[in-house]
């Protein structure tokens, strides 16, 4: 099994006809993912490959029965086409742009919270469940199946490291990216509880930095009775406090949020810390045999 | 993006907040057009980086002369690594008692949180941490909660309820302005009990910029404070900051870049920078000026390129190091980590120019360390 | 509290709207101070009025000359009973096409609305009413709903997408900065392509004075620009509109007063003002201006107190008018109905300064026409 | 019977201890109301009267099983506290404040849709139901029991509508001042569609103002089938265009809402439309005689 995305998520993808859209369809489609609809205001009845292309979310579900949304619109857009895919019903919704204003995530989290909606965004790179779908830009060589779940607040470190346990031998059932800013549509805490959940999921890896407080959900994950078995790599140890590096939420503000005092909670909670991306792998093999 | 203090200030003053009515004194104003009504005053270099308190940042000075003699000193002096542009020059006030205000944007709040103690002051992260009030949204704060949670922690009634109907204005108004830290720390208690505002710091969202001419006009400040090589990475969208190291890292990806920097101080070397060039164009035009940069920065002795990309595709990369190298006078040497979608493309476009990709990180960062000076 | 276009341009474009890059000439500057970098130019009286278009308060000039010819013109006409103190003179735009947006506080709505048409300009009243989009409290603004709406009147998909992140924009921006109506008419497609906003009305809450600097300001500005009689009116929050008329109504309760002033014209007399006194204090210190400023007026011939109060107690009422008749040099007569909590105290009060109150509106009303001259 | 207010109404009072409060628990008490509790943060465990006084809204309900609440708190206060009581558990929340912001009021109003509890407000009388309770400052005198439901723009006019028709023979089952700004917590459409369900009110007397758009709410009841008969009177015919007649929503935006227009609007309905105050009780009479 996988988490939020498999083989029966049907995926309309919102600004369609830009750039980035076109890439999508023709490299997820590839990759498996069940593209049924496109949307673009102002472009209902043309098509993108043979994706048929509607004016609103709301018609393309109703034609296609689509109920996941890939959203690829400028920053300043991201809010409006989320709202609208979450309130015409998809289930999942994902939102890869960087450069949203953090009050728009607010928002769309509240969104997608009312609604039962799960949102996966901002500035993430997608999800992909190895051999089923991706909703992401993701280099599919990195993936394989497999029994890990792997949570990222970065794009290529989630990239990197999953490479690297795939060429180990460890697969993965579903690579989310939670993303980079302070407020996300999927927190840490929410994709260890639907990892949790999932049977197949034997063991979690996740891929954390500096700055902000999301390590200390997957301490009280790992800290929690029944618990799967957590490997993590924490990587900003040579970042300066003070300063933002490059994700919003990659800031030291205070000696918590620091590497040290990270790995150290980590840790403590019984979690297995990589040191350095040269050690994924073993504390990935560390955590598999605990599970 | 972090407002100077009088900036913050002038923002706290426009939503109807009481801050001390300071005179601003910019580098290079004589100090006679600077009008001061009556001392003692303080005077508070306006710096972005924090701790200026304990580094001589704010004085107290009781005559005209004290006062030239204190900014002249004032303007000359690093604080956290910055020297202050701007002066800001306030009435000494009559302290009652200081507390700590603020609301930031929390993760785990899923929106705003409004931070309160009723200890304030230079020592606040040592001291009992300040009670939280998870807002989330900005539409849901409730006076009621957060009266209920304050109740705990302060006795003063009628103090309590002015900070309250303050929490109430900082949280609308971050929400109104795009803000994502209002910090006002001490918030004042005047000997006539009247509150204040008596140091604050403000942070805004970049990302707002579209509907605020504002930020838009700081990210522009932000960039003209930048050096000519720094402006062009800026205007780039790359994102940089400035480390102690010898190896330049140009990189995609927050977390990579860091993953890179790690590991490059794992195998003895130390990182010269975080260059962050996913943001922007990545091909030729958007990596010239990385280059222009880390060639230029007498401290960088290697640089190490360490790319794994998704969106990003690596065939296009190759090309634009083959293109920027081709023009490039700098004889510094670089190191190459490209991975991802079509790296298979790498290797024949690299052998066009005589370049070697490393098919990991352990191999590339190890030789960019080695060709550094080797492991200290 | 309507600003002026200049004004709210400012506020438009300080939340990224796109506006013509205007210059202020203000009544006194010299001309040679004006700066206009090329002709032709609108040049635009600032007045809160409506209707300015009409009366000439807009013109297309060539040159310099002419300019100052325009200018000069337009500081000594009166639009809509007011003579600009400002002209804002813009680039003479190269209009596509002119449409209308507007977003305002909407009872039905239960808050925001957001209404707009294809076609803009002055007779927008005239023409096909706009389309409603109903958002409510302004965190339900739904570019989706909107679009949905849109798509029933505007054809060209392109501006309608601009449309929609501008409605957007300013339903934020209203909210924001407590605006009650943000009107954009015309909304001008240039011939680029380009959205602009050609004119601009904003008119702000004053009541949300407390936590807006700006709005603060404005109403000071207000009573700055009254005449002292009135400023000291609006110094203790009565409200006045000047009206054709001879009898000056002192009353309270916005409904009453119009009430009084209803049966005034339906009894044969003519109203000089509303002047509702209520908001402020019911006390002598709060009708001391109140007469004060009708017994100013020449036009006034009589004076009719028309009070029923619930919280507004009538024997303090009665000895406000006993103390302020004391002080009063004016011999205008006074018409006096008091009605409400405590009125059957107000003949004891009355009978010491020899008033009479009035047990109806219709005899007080009747009195006063009679005094007035008459029914015409 | 009435609406929203009687005898079963266990009211308190936030903002107890200021001037108003104290003069409306003795004013209020001696008309009849039930008043419970007084609520006033930092004076808990003091009594106003004999009304005890509370830290908060959901003390004093707890307390004392207080289900309405009467805000006397400064303008820029009346959002925290409406909303505090409305979130409470208050079925009925009376909000009389003028110099409310309308963007509160908009707030208020969604938090009261959004827990079924009625607001009215701001800018109000407050409402009375004669001879049963009163929340608000009206001249009891002006009113007496009887069979007609009151909705007012303003308080003054309520006031003298009121007593016109009171010394006409003809009661009141409710006088409620809706308010005089633009965004109410209670509209003249909820109103009317409480005095319709309210067996004993058999017609309805409307005050009005130019201004607005309430007015087409009354036009709709009216012209509605089964409606009661509805009375009405609008001020303000000598109101000029453009002018703000002290009410927030007293002024002539556009043709449609100026007086002769309402009046057409109101009479083309079937509403008994009276042509000045010396009118109101003829209407009145004319609209009962239909009824």
């Amino acid at each position: 099994m996988s988490i939020l995305l498999d083989k029966s998520n049907r995926v309309l993808i919102q600004g369609v006809t830009g750039q980035m859209g076109q890439f999508f369809v023709e490299d997820a489609r590839k990759y498996g993912t069940n593209m049924v609809a496109g949307v673009s205001p102002g472009r209902a009845g043309t098509k993108v490959g043979d994706v048929p292309v509607f004016a609103s979310v709301a018609i393309a579900c109703k034609e296609t029965g689509a109920d996941t949304a890939m959203v690829f619109v400028p920053p300043s857009a991201v809010l409006g086409a989320t709202i609208e895919a979450i309130e015409s019903g998809c289930r999942l919704v994902v939102a890869t742009a960087d450069e949203m204003p953090v009050l728009d995530a607010i928002e769309v989290r509240a969104a997608a919270r009312a609604n039962g909606a799960v949102f996966v965004g901002p500035n993430t790179p997608g999800l992909i469940s190895p051999g089923k779908a991706k909703m992401g830009f993701m280099p599919s060589f990195c993936y394989t199946p497999g029994n890990v779940g792997v949570i990222s607040r970065s794009g290529s470190l989630s990239y990197e490291g999953s490479k690297r346990i795939t060429l180990a031998g460890i697969g993965q059932t579903t690579v989310v990216g939670i993303g980079g800013d302070p407020v996300k549509g999927t927190t840490a805490a929410e994709a260890l509880a639907l990892f949790h959940k999932d049977p197949d999921t034997k063991a979690i890896l996740y891929l954390g930095e500096i700055g902000g407080s999301e390590e200390t959900f997957v301490a009280e994950y790992a800290a929690s009775s029944g618990a799967k078995a957590v490997a993590a790599l924490i990587v900003g140890k040579t970042a300066p406090p003070g300063k933002k590096m490059g994700h919003a939420a990659a800031l030291i503000g205070s000696k918590a949020e620091g590497h040290a005092a990270k790995q150290k909670m980590l840790r403590d909670a019984g979690v297995f810390v990589a040191d350095g991306l040269g050690q994924v792998v073993e504390a990935m093999r560390a955590a598999l045999a605990r599970a | 993006m972090m407002m100077l203090e009088c900036d913050a200030k002038r923002l706290l003053a426009s939503v109807g907040v009481n801050v001390p009515a300071g005179t601003v004194w910019r580098r290079g104003d004589a100090a006679a057009s600077v009008k001061v009504e009556s001392f003692p005053v303080a005077v508070k270099a306006q710096v972005r980086s924090g701790g200026r308190g304990k580094q001589g940042g704010v004085q107290k000075v009781a005559d005209r002369a004290a006062l030239e003699v204190a900014a002249k000193k004032m303007f000359d002096t690093e604080f956290g690594g910055e020297k202050p542009d701007v002066l800001l020059i306030e009435p000494w006030l009559a302290i009652e008692r200081e507390s700590y205000l603020s609301v930031a944007v929390d993760g785990r709040a899923e929106g705003y949180v409004v931070l309160y103690s009723p200890q304030g002051g230079m020592d606040i992260e040592e001291g009992v941490p300040p009670v939280r009030y998870e807002v989330g949204a900005p539409w849901n704060f409730r006076v009621h909660r957060l009266r209920e949670i304050l109740e705990k922690v302060e006795s003063d009634y009628q103090w309590r309820e002015k900070v309250i109907a303050l929490a109430q204005r900082l949280v609308r108004s971050a929400a109104a302005q795009d803000c994502t830290t209002i910090e006002i720390n001490p918030l004042v208690k005047l000997s006539d009990g009247a509150l204040i505002a008596a140091d604050a710091k403000v942070a805004r969202d970049e990302w707002a910029h579209f509907r605020s001419a504002e930020i838009n006009a700081e990210r522009e400040a932000e960039k003209g404070r930048a050096d000519p090589y720094l402006r062009a990475c800026l205007d780039m969208q790359h994102m940089y900051v400035k480390l102690d190291g010898d190896i330049g890292v140009i990189s995609g990806g927050a977390g990579m870049t860091m993953g890179a920097m790690d590991m490059i101080a794992e195998l003895g070397g130390s990182p010269a920078c975080f260059l962050d060039c996913s943001p922007g164009p990545t091909s030729t035009r958007g990596y010239r000026p990385a280059f222009a940069m880390l060639d230029a920065d007498p401290a960088v002795k290697v640089i190490l390129v360490s790319v794994f990309g998704g969106g990003t595709q690596m065939q296009r990369v190759a090309t634009s190091m083959k293109e920027v190298m081709a023009e490039r006078k700098s004889s510094k040497p670089v190191i190459y980590r490209l991975d991802g979608t079509n790296v298979d493309q790498v290797d024949g476009i690299f052998k066009e120019f005589g370049a070697h990709n490393h098919a990991t990180l352990e191999t590339a960062v190890a030789e960019a360390v080695k060709l550094a000076g080797g492991a200290r």
